[in-house]
């Protein structure tokens, strides 16, 4: 049995899950192709970029996969092109913060104007950029800009937390016939311990979240590299009996309102997590889908929904300050507490 | 020159019709059609006719916005469509236009790296005005179409005006289609307001991006005649930043009764011919008119099929 | 009396008030300059815009006052870096959605990059524009884009709904020593009815809610061309003897929370209306810091709050479609019945 | 050439401190520094250490992002700076630099707009990579540089790789300061590894500047010697991306022994001076490091201050 599971699965890092399924999906077809900043010669500053593209020009050739200038806009402005051509363009973008440079492209092009323009047919693009938190890189490569991009009308928006959930999420992403974008995050590519993935193809649908952790007195939200952080939070609050439950989004859009809906229920907390600032942030929209797929539930919980994110404030270049700015394992944990036995302030 | 009589025909009916387009679409407008502010581009007429004439069906063109009307004359579109709503057709090579200036040309020019992937031989033509040319996009697009070597002319549309800033006003060159060079690529200027020569230097520029031999930039000189846009139906924008008489010297070369008169000389256009043509387009355009108006439209359930998740 | 008051005020549109700010300020400040396109040519498509800036440049000249070309980019990093040189640059952007081409430049470099730099001086910026809906003129023109700023750590935003309103924070918005975002409406600048503006000088503080109606039965949280159209529902509301509390929030950021806790806390009920789109749109923060401020209050609510926004899908180019995806006073009136009476789901 | 004796061993002295701040900023970084990826810039130290020569205290520059340590070379600021956390001073000309590539030329060039609204004669030098010189909001700066005539020089340092794409693979070009035509305004090359060469170029652009000349656009030539960067401390980047003996040609061109040459040639040092400088080097950098360093740094509660509403 347990060799029949070896025999299955191979052990391997997220770069290397990426890595794959871009080999398998530009095999099983041609018309998926790629281009962005030093994605062949593989120095990009993306943690572990070098592993997911290695190979790729060797087995696909200069046709299919190509080096750009630094030339962010037209990374996606051609993408866009080729891909109303006929073709299914991935579009690198180093980072999440480097979007703020081609942002009409993505959100005014990409995934807006082809509605605009009723295109009849599809548009199969798909962005892929790293958040680079948790490095005090500042927030030129720190940034993480899922809520902007959410508010575009036509853009799916991907953020995985492990390397099993970002192959089949990615193999998704290149099949889907709209504008997809995807990120990967810096905790989660550099993690050390490999996974198992399936030899066998799988896909993972868009809008299902995960529960990655069961517990019964508190349920975390979030999703992107703030699962691990949850994760670790959860272990730590089981010590006290503290039974914290761990949704993992893993698509921000489509939402799987239902899932989070099912957790608060049963837990009657609900704990929204996210490393973006929190101002004009991921929660307060996750919050108001709870809110009007389930008033009762929501009328219903113990204390009202509370959100953990990052400060108000630029990202710093300096680690000791980065780590009192965005939500830590500790701030997770105390937040938690505070919920379950605490003032119940609603004080996030 | 070789263009047969049969097509420097075509181009001055084409050129005709473009012009009577502008007045009927108007017309629509201030009866109160939905389409945000209304532009027309008198006077720039020759350049979106000499390449439409230089391309196949399966080719790429994006006229310059106030141009759109125009595509009826590349091969593939016919004049109903003008009327029905969406010309977009990635198969006919529109991929429509961005109305935040610039944004478009970065798009158009992914369409030419799909077909240099692809290996066919499809060429992109991709317009804009000397204003929009001062976008941070088209700069990345030209830098990506040089490095590449991508099957695309840029056609800078230079009427002079951005808004109500006059082109001299602001800029001081010798000669536009120097930038080119900041490229490594080609680049000509040609007098846009003559479609015969305008024609020649779109088919040279056309062949050798067909050929493989990568992209260049034509500097198309013209003319605003139209105003900015009309503000809303009815009421036309006071113009008061033109110089006093310079409207009035600018219509002397009108690239339409400058056309006509070329085609006089060559002896193909007999007064009688031009009144014919008047008389047939104005009946084409009516035509046109009921035919496209009748196709149906995107209504409200269709409309927000496109939403990716829910309403 | 009345002939007191009418010695103390002028009637003016929007246009005439900002173009008197616009009088005043530089007047008293030689610092104060300002460009963008066609500010002087007045062939701005920004409905009013010509009446803004007219005969500034008369009286100021061309040193202070300059037209542009079409580049919005350095339109606002050439703001940003006179401001820091000790200029105080207010920067001319035609609309919100030309504000998707120049986004780095404002969200990163003007509202974060001076933080991260830990710049020690002032960076005195306003950037404005003029949001265009209501009129089908697309996405690009008429989008509303004050949720993608809030999320930028550094920018005030401004949306007022009246000319006195606009003149009074325009003035403290040139005199804020920080960047700021400030927004016309193209349906407050077309009014036909002209606001008595005092002759004397006033300034209007960020962060203070204006309660531009009183009622009893439900609160709608609303700011910029919104706010006439929830005047018009309350009116509408008013004829079946339910009262409507209209909070008109003015500036997004700084928010003024504790008004709308105090006006939910009398109604009992809070519907949250704007024009941009649903998605991560500004509504979900504003239910948040609701939340968060008055976690009593909000658990004590005769019925969820709900939002009212528009569609997640782009903006059309035609009217008959965008009226269906845009709130009108019909859908305001609709969903406020709702709460008072209806079956209270909550689903907005 | 008129450069004083003293003004050409201070720039030697200036490139030879900027060379080793690389190693000594290294090596603080291998020891947990918190400052993102560590970059240097080997190889280009002629380039800043000339424009700084040019530049009064109330000039702006912005050196390019590997360059920034050189700032010490600018009049108005010193070594001990360099290690104080925070260069940033309007008053001495610095406004930072944008870690998203090309966006801080726009800002540098709105100093340039300040200045001349003002009506000083201050200068503004920005340099920028020639990857970076492909984004469109370089391309946006200079089109407004031009045409208001603003006091601005753009230096393209072009070293000839933007990551690890070599600059030859991708364009091909005769000149690249033909650019600058494309702007109406100058251009001019230089081979900015002849510290000399460059100081002369700099120095007729920078006096055209304050003269209210306008901008101008120097291309200056050179090599990167240092990695792309330094992936984390100690881990040095695998370079597969450099042709097989290239580096070590092209540190045959490296600028300091080079300029060493010129001034023995010139009879302006001897060996013993070189010694000498390398020992009076390392001691004022090593002063410099814990002065710097004790100065206070920006702490959490003085960070938080920046928020503009509730954090
Ligand atoms: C990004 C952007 N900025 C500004 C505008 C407003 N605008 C509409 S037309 C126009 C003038 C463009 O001039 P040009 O490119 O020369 O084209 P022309 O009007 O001469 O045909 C401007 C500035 C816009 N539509 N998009
Ligand atoms: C907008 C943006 N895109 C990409 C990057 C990643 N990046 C960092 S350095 C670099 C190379 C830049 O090359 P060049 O401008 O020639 O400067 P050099 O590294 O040669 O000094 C790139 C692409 C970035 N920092 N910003
Ligand atoms: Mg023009
Ligand atoms: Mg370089």
């Amino acid at each position: 049995m347990a060799e029949k599971v070896e025999a299955q699965v191979t052990m391997l890092d997220c770069g290397a899950a990426i890595n794959a399924a871009f080999r398998e999906e530009m095999r099983r077809d041609e018309r998926v192709v790629m281009w962005g900043e030093d994605v062949i010669t593989m120095e990009s500053p993306t943690a572990g970029a070098d592993l997911c593209t290695r190979g790729l020009f060797e087995e696909f050739g200069g046709d299919r996969i190509r080096d750009t200038p630094v030339v962010e806009a037209a990374i996606i402005e051609t993408a866009i092109g080729a891909g109303l051509a006929g073709l299914r363009p991935i579009a690198h973008v180093m980072s999440g913060g480097f979007q703020m440079g081609c942002f009409d492209p993505i959100f005014a092009r990409l995934g807006t104007a082809y509605q605009e323009w009723k295109h009849p047919g599809t548009l199969p693009v798909v962005v892929m950029a790293s958040v680079l938190g948790g490095a005090a890189k500042g927030a030129d490569h720190a940034l993480s800009p899922e809520s902007l991009f959410m508010h575009s009308p036509g853009l799916k928006v991907v953020m995985p937390s492990t390397a099993y959930d970002t192959k089949g999420l990615l193999k998704t992403a290149i099949r889907d016939d709209f504008p997809v974008m995807f990120y990967t995050h810096r905790e989660v590519m550099i993690r050390e311990e490999k996974e198992p993935i399936p030899d066998d193809e799988y896909l993972i649908p868009f809008g299902q979240a995960d529960v990655k952790r069961t517990g019964a007195d508190a349920t975390i939200v979030t999703y992107s590299g703030m699962v691990l952080r949850a994760l670790a939070a959860a272990e730590e609050l089981a010590e006290d009996g503290i039974g914290a439950e761990v949704v993992d989004l893993r698509t921000l859009v489509p939402m799987d309102v239902d899932t989070i809906v099912e957790s608060a229920r049963k837990t009657g907390r609900l704990l929204i997590v996210h490393e973006a600032m929190k101002r004009a942030g991921a929660a307060g929209e996750i919050a108001m889908r709870v809110t009007e797929a389930a008033p009762d539930v929501v009328m219903a919980l113990k204390t009202p929904i509370r959100r953990l994110a990052a400060a108000n404030v630029a990202l710093p270049t300096s680690l000791r300050i980065e780590r009192r700015l965005v939500p830590q394992v500790a701030d997770i944990v105390a937040a938690t507490r505070d919920m379950v036995e605490g003032s119940n302030t609603g004080n996030g | 020159m070789n263009i047969s009589n049969e097509k420097l025909l075509r181009m001055y009916r084409q050129m005709v019709t473009t012009r009577k387009l502008y007045d009927t679409l108007y017309e629509l407008y201030s009866r109160g059609s939905s389409m945000g502010n209304f532009v027309a581009g008198e006077g720039e007429e020759a350049i979106p006719v000499a390449i439409c004439a230089n391309l196949r069906r399966d080719d790429a063109y994006k006229p310059n916005f106030r141009q759109t009307s125009c595509l009826f004359a590349k091969e593939g579109y016919e004049l109903a469509d003008i009327f029905s709503g969406s010309l977009f057709d990635a198969e006919r090579g529109y991929l429509g236009f961005s109305l935040a200036l610039g944004e478009d040309v970065g798009v158009y020019t992914g369409f030419a790296l799909a077909a240099q992937m692809r290996r066919t031989d499809q060429v992109c033509v991709c317009t804009f005005g000397e204003g929009t040319a001062s976008k941070g996009s088209i700069h990345e697009a030209m830098v990506i179409a040089a490095a590449w070597k991508l099957p695309i002319v840029f056609v800078l549309q230079n009427n002079q005006y951005c808004g109500g800033t006059r082109f001299s006003k602001v800029y001081d060159f010798e000669d536009l289609s120097d930038r080119a060079r900041g490229y490594g690529i080609p680049g000509r200027s040609v007098d846009g307001n003559d479609v015969i020569a305008t024609h020649e230097v779109v088919r040279e520029f056309v062949d050798r991006a067909r050929r493989g031999d990568g992209p260049g930039l034509i500097v198309a000189e013209t003319y605003r005649l139209s105003p900015y846009f009309e503000r809303s139906p009815g009421e036309r924008v006071i113009e008061q930043y033109r110089p006093e008489g310079e409207l009035e010297e600018a219509r002397k070369n009108d690239p339409i009764p400058r056309y006509r008169r070329t085609l006089t000389e060559m002896g193909l256009l007999t007064d009688e011919d031009v009144e014919r043509i008047e008389e047939e387009v104005d009946k084409e355009i009516a035509r046109a008119m009921s035919d496209g108006r009748q196709r149906p439209r995107v209504d409200y359930e269709q409309y927000v099929q496109y939403a990716v998740a829910e309403l």
